[in-house]
């Protein structure tokens, strides 16, 4: 295929604010990539790693240039509000549904989460739910109403937390969650006692998307960087890149690429 | 004449090595008014503070009622009650003048103490003075206010120093007749710091002379002005001309 | 400025709907850090006398020590409590059940007491050292014992003392790491205003942020303004 | 407590190497702390010297409102210089220059000088009170200015004073809510000891954050000690 | 005789609704001694508040080398430094007898503090304790280093509230012999507060009684003690009699 070659100037010293969901940055993916990005063009990427409805607050409010998070709904109300000029698919991951190993309620395989979480719900297996309008969140209700139950009860603890500390809360009260992979392989080297009951619904599928914000909000904002940014994010090398993170430490990629440049070309596969 | 009620042996102070008080036999007896008399910074008030167990001496052995008081040792409460002080500088809690006399009583959980504390008010000439604030207080009117608060614990030793430094002719007489008056009816014990050698005269049944720390003379009264054995004492009474 | 305005705009509907899930929130705040106070007092009083008072080998190494420990951070002091009350923890590992629980008020309640005490003991502390040593020697003079001159002590220190008390209370109700590690921030369970300021904060909804923290203000403002009524005329001195 | 070992041993690892992002970490944390409380210093002890020494209208709201502030949750004080200093905010839409702008280590000066401010001027203003009334008067009538005065009292407060720059710095170096937010713990730029803390915290890797921690206590142990030393005698009185 | 230095007019204090102090009219003349005896609680050390600035009257006016002092008014910083005072109860800062004693000048930024205060200490006869702290001073001690404090800055007026109060008769000689040295040689304006009747006799060129705040008579000393005007002065110098 032919990689599309970014053209934009390296514009020296120059800050680039992306604000983003925590996982992003707790799994160790930025960390991982962006250095080369800096490197290239030298451009400082700042990472602001926040709540999702945070970081698009950031954005609202014109305090970050660009965004990478993952709420396909709210993504789409933030441009139809005009709050950014471009927004493009990167990469996706999945949510996997964890629990204790002993696996009180017996969800083990099931092939829907919908099924598995109604499992829990009448067992009434304690399960701990991020409840902060995160993508997670927002993802985990949509199942629950799938599954027709209300989750409400004694069993049902709403954390409002990030991810990790959702992690470390079900790991310590042997309870069932709903994670993204990243977040949760990134544990799995802290000894994390959790193990994945359910995956592979197509439900869980848990996609990225970047965003630059509109500069209307004004002058200080680098929407040239930020289409920079977004062009090195979906280019091929990069997608490449996001492919590899992660294959050496846990035998699997962390993160599926997923920008059009990638889709196109490997579109047979 | 019954055992004394202190007696002191080979007692000393140092402080931070240097010593300012060194005494090397002294017996207070029951029901006497002992003076102490010497010049700024002898180590009288240091005496006192040793004598309500406030500090313990650098080394000798002070006997309360049979009870030693050494360098190491400290003295049983009820004991340690029976001896109170009113310090050269009053000091005075931050409170209204009826609270402060009331202090000492609140502490021994003392019924009836408010009748006390009127009394005792009365007394010293302050019971229009109740309720005012001890930090307003003229500094006479303090010094009265720290006298009262310590009769009215009817202590068996009254340490008292400079009570009347402070004050004017006409109060100057009335603590004295106060402290008399304890002394005759109650037979409480005095020992009375003063600079003022009329003062001695006038109340001390026996005077004794502090000089840097050394006990140089102790006598009764009469001999202690008139036929010292000590010339140091001839000229320290001497020095009273200046009054 | 208009999030600000729209935060109070919001506190008040918020307190005039009366929503029981507000209320439970603050009520639990209130007992959380109202009980984690009362054990720093208990604590932090005594100790700070004691150094205020006493000559020891190794005091002015303590007073470094709790100096420190104001400086405490609260994460950190969540982490240690974190570490001891899990399940893996030594204390967790045994199954003692009169201890708190991971994820509980009482789990909060042992990390907000460490983090008051340092606060509570060492400013007793200075106000004690600020009382006139002369006082100390007439009041035992007087014939107090021991509990009483510290109590005289404390009491014309009263000032300083409630000024202690009171900045105890104010690193507890404000404080979030610690509570939100050992406590979970679980809903209708574990959660306090300063975590649900984060939660909606991480939201994204500010002005309901600034709403529940100007709530936190107003009530720590009453619960100053009793205290000074309590500790009275020491104002107008 | 295994975790708690493994943290003094990674700490004592982690300082041994010299790892230059760990040394500009700390760096920062001393330089954002250290400003913040030159600043709120500069500010509380004047106010606390002049509510302890005057007596005006409204000085007793004042007060409670400062007592009010030592429970300010550092995540509201965040959020208000948040606002404030947003771009679509009152002062971010002047784009001045010399103002902070947010992400920034200013930012970060502003929220914490905020944070610190009630704690120095509060205790200030309780060790003020504490000083003999009659002192005051001495020193007027040896000639003293109004200022020479104030300087006097607080010289004869200094324990207290001190104690009050200690639990201001206590509070600001161990903060992480208002950082978090006005700062935003950007890598190479923002990131503080607390904020890398939280963030290992996040991430599971608990030793390391135990290590980062013992860090930070180590640190203020160490300043603690050098402000005693400066107050010097003090203690043994 | 020259303007008096000090000139009051109407001076009324008051204390929570209790007037304290009421003085009609008062002139004090530049140079001379004056004393103010009075019974505890009269208002002597009110007075010396008032004259030292340190409080405006609650009415009336006090005028100091011309310039107006009343209710709401304050004096240049220049013309109060003319003026200080040693009071009754010695207030000293937490620091070492030295560090007392150059306090006052080193609020005037004064070149060769140190020649001064070692001369000053050396007067009341301190010069052995200048490195002592000032917490641990006797009573006296801690009265003299006061004075020395003062007289170092070399005052126009100086206001000594009971300066002996805490002193030996050798001690009361020598300050008082510094008191006279001053006025004789540098012609300071003292006004004495004492209540030791005889001290006013010995020092004094003009004499004052206050009771219960008001101004009851003043005149020079002989006729103070010798023919007073008015009966209760008499009374009062004959409480002197129980010194
Ligand atoms: N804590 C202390 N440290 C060092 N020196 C002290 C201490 N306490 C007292 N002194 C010294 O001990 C000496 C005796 O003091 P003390 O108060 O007993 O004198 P005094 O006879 O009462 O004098 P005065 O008549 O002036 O009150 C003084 O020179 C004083 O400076
Ligand atoms: N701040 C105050 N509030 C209320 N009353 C006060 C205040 N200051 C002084 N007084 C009262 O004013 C009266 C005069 O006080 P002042 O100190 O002038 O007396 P004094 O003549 O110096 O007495 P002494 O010889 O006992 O020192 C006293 O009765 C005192 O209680
Ligand atoms: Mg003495
Ligand atoms: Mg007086």
């Amino acid at each position: 295929g032919d990689e599309p070659t970014p053209t934009a100037e390296p514009v020296a010293g120059t800050r680039l604010i992306l604000a983003t969901t925590t996982s992003t940055q707790d799994s160790g993916l930025l960390d991982y990539i962006l250095p080369v990005f800096e490197e290239a063009y030298g451009i400082d990427v700042d990472v602001v790693a926040v709540g999702t409805g945070q970081a698009l607050e950031l954005g609202e409010d014109g305090n970050a240039d660009v965004l990478l998070v993952h709420a396909r709904a709210l993504e789409d109300a933030f441009m139809a509000a005009g709050h950014g000029v471009r927004r493009e698919d990167v990469m996706y991951n999945d949510f996997v549904l964890l629990g204790p190993a002993d696996d009180p309620a017996g969800i083990r395989g099931m092939a829907t989460a919908a099924e598995a979480m109604r499992t829990i719900a009448t067992t009434e297996a304690p399960f701990v739910s991020r409840g902060d309008d995160s993508g997670t969140h927002v993802k985990e209700l949509s199942v629950w109403e799938t599954a027709g139950i209300p989750p409400e009860g004694d069993w049902y603890i709403s954390a409002g937390q990030s991810m990790g500390a959702v992690l470390t809360m079900a790991d310590e009260q042997q309870a069932y969650t709903l994670s993204d992979r990243a977040t949760y392989l990134a544990r799995t080297l802290e000894g994390t006692e959790l193990e994945i009951l359910v995956e592979g619904d197509p439900v869980l599928f848990n996609p990225y998307g970047v965003m630059a914000v509109n500069p209307d909000k004004g002058p200080h904002i680098q929407v040239d960087l930020a289409n920079t940014f977004i062009d090195w994010l979906v280019s091929l090398p990069a997608q490449q890149m996001i492919a590899g993170f992660g294959v050496e430490e846990f035998g699997a990629p962390l993160f599926t690429p997923d920008s059009t440049a990638w889709r196109d070309a490997h579109g047979g596969e | 004449m019954s055992e004394p009620i202190y007696q002191l042996d080979q007692v000393a102070k140092a402080y931070e090595g240097r010593q300012v008080l060194s005494i090397k036999h002294l017996a207070v007896q029951q029901g006497e008014i002992l003076a102490v008399v010497g010049p700024s910074g002898a180590g009288k008030s240091t005496l006192l503070r040793l004598l309500n167990f406030l500090e313990p001496p650098s080394s000798g052995v002070i006997r309360f009622m049979g009870v030693r008081f050494g360098a190491a040792g400290s003295v049983p409460l009820s004991l340690r009650r029976r001896v109170t002080t009113v310090f050269q500088r009053p000091v005075l809690l931050n409170r209204n003048v009826q609270a402060n006399v009331a202090y000492g009583l609140r502490l021994r959980r003392q019924q009836r103490g408010n009748a006390l504390v009127e009394a005792a008010l009365q007394q010293v000439g302050l019971e229009a003075m109740a309720r005012q604030h001890a930090r307003t207080l003229s500094g006479g009117e303090a010094q009265r206010v720290a006298l009262a608060r310590a009769m009215v614990l009817h202590p068996d030793v009254l340490l008292l120093d400079e009570p009347t430094a402070n004050l004017d002719p006409y109060n100057v007489r009335l603590i004295e007749e106060i402290v008399c008056q304890l002394n005759r009816e109650q037979s409480t014990t005095v020992v009375l710091v003063t600079h003022n050698v009329f003062q001695a005269r006038r109340l001390a049944h026996r005077v004794m002379l502090l000089l840097e720390g050394q006990l140089i003379e102790v006598a009764d009264t009469t001999t202690f002005f008139e036929s010292p054995e000590d010339s140091r004492t001839r000229s320290f009474v001497c020095g009273e001309l200046v009054y | 400025m208009e999030e600000i305005i729209q935060g109070f705009i919001e506190a008040v509907r918020l307190i005039a709907s009366g929503d029981p899930g507000l209320v439970a929130i603050i009520v639990l705040s209130l007992r959380v850090s109202g009980i984690a106070l009362l054990f720093s007092t208990m604590a932090g009083i005594p100790v700070g006398s004691l150094l205020g008072l006493s000559r020891f080998p190794g005091r002015k190494l303590v007073i470094a020590l709790l100096y420190t420990g104001m400086g405490f951070p609260p994460v950190v002091v969540g982490l240690f409590v974190y570490l001891a009350l899990s399940r893996n923890g030594p204390i967790g590992q045994i199954g003692w059940d009169a201890l708190p629980a991971l994820f509980t008020p009482g789990a909060m309640i042992v990390a907000q007491t460490i983090i008051a005490f340092p606060l509570v003991a060492g400013f007793t502390m200075a106000a004690v050292m600020g009382v006139d040593p002369n006082l100390r020697r007439q009041v035992r003079a007087l014939g107090a014992t021991r509990a009483q001159t510290v109590w005289t002590i404390l009491s014309e220190a009263r000032l300083g003392v409630v000024v202690s008390i009171i900045a105890g209370f104010g690193s507890i109700i404000s404080e979030v790491g610690a509570v939100m590690l050992v406590g979970g921030n679980i809903e209708h369970r574990t959660r306090v205003l300063t975590t649900a300021i984060v939660l909606e904060t991480r939201k994204g909804n500010f002005d309901l942020a600034m709403a529940l923290g100007i709530i936190l203000l107003a009530l720590s403002f009453l619960a100053n303004a009793a205290m000074l009524r309590l500790q009275g005329k020491t104002f107008d001195e």
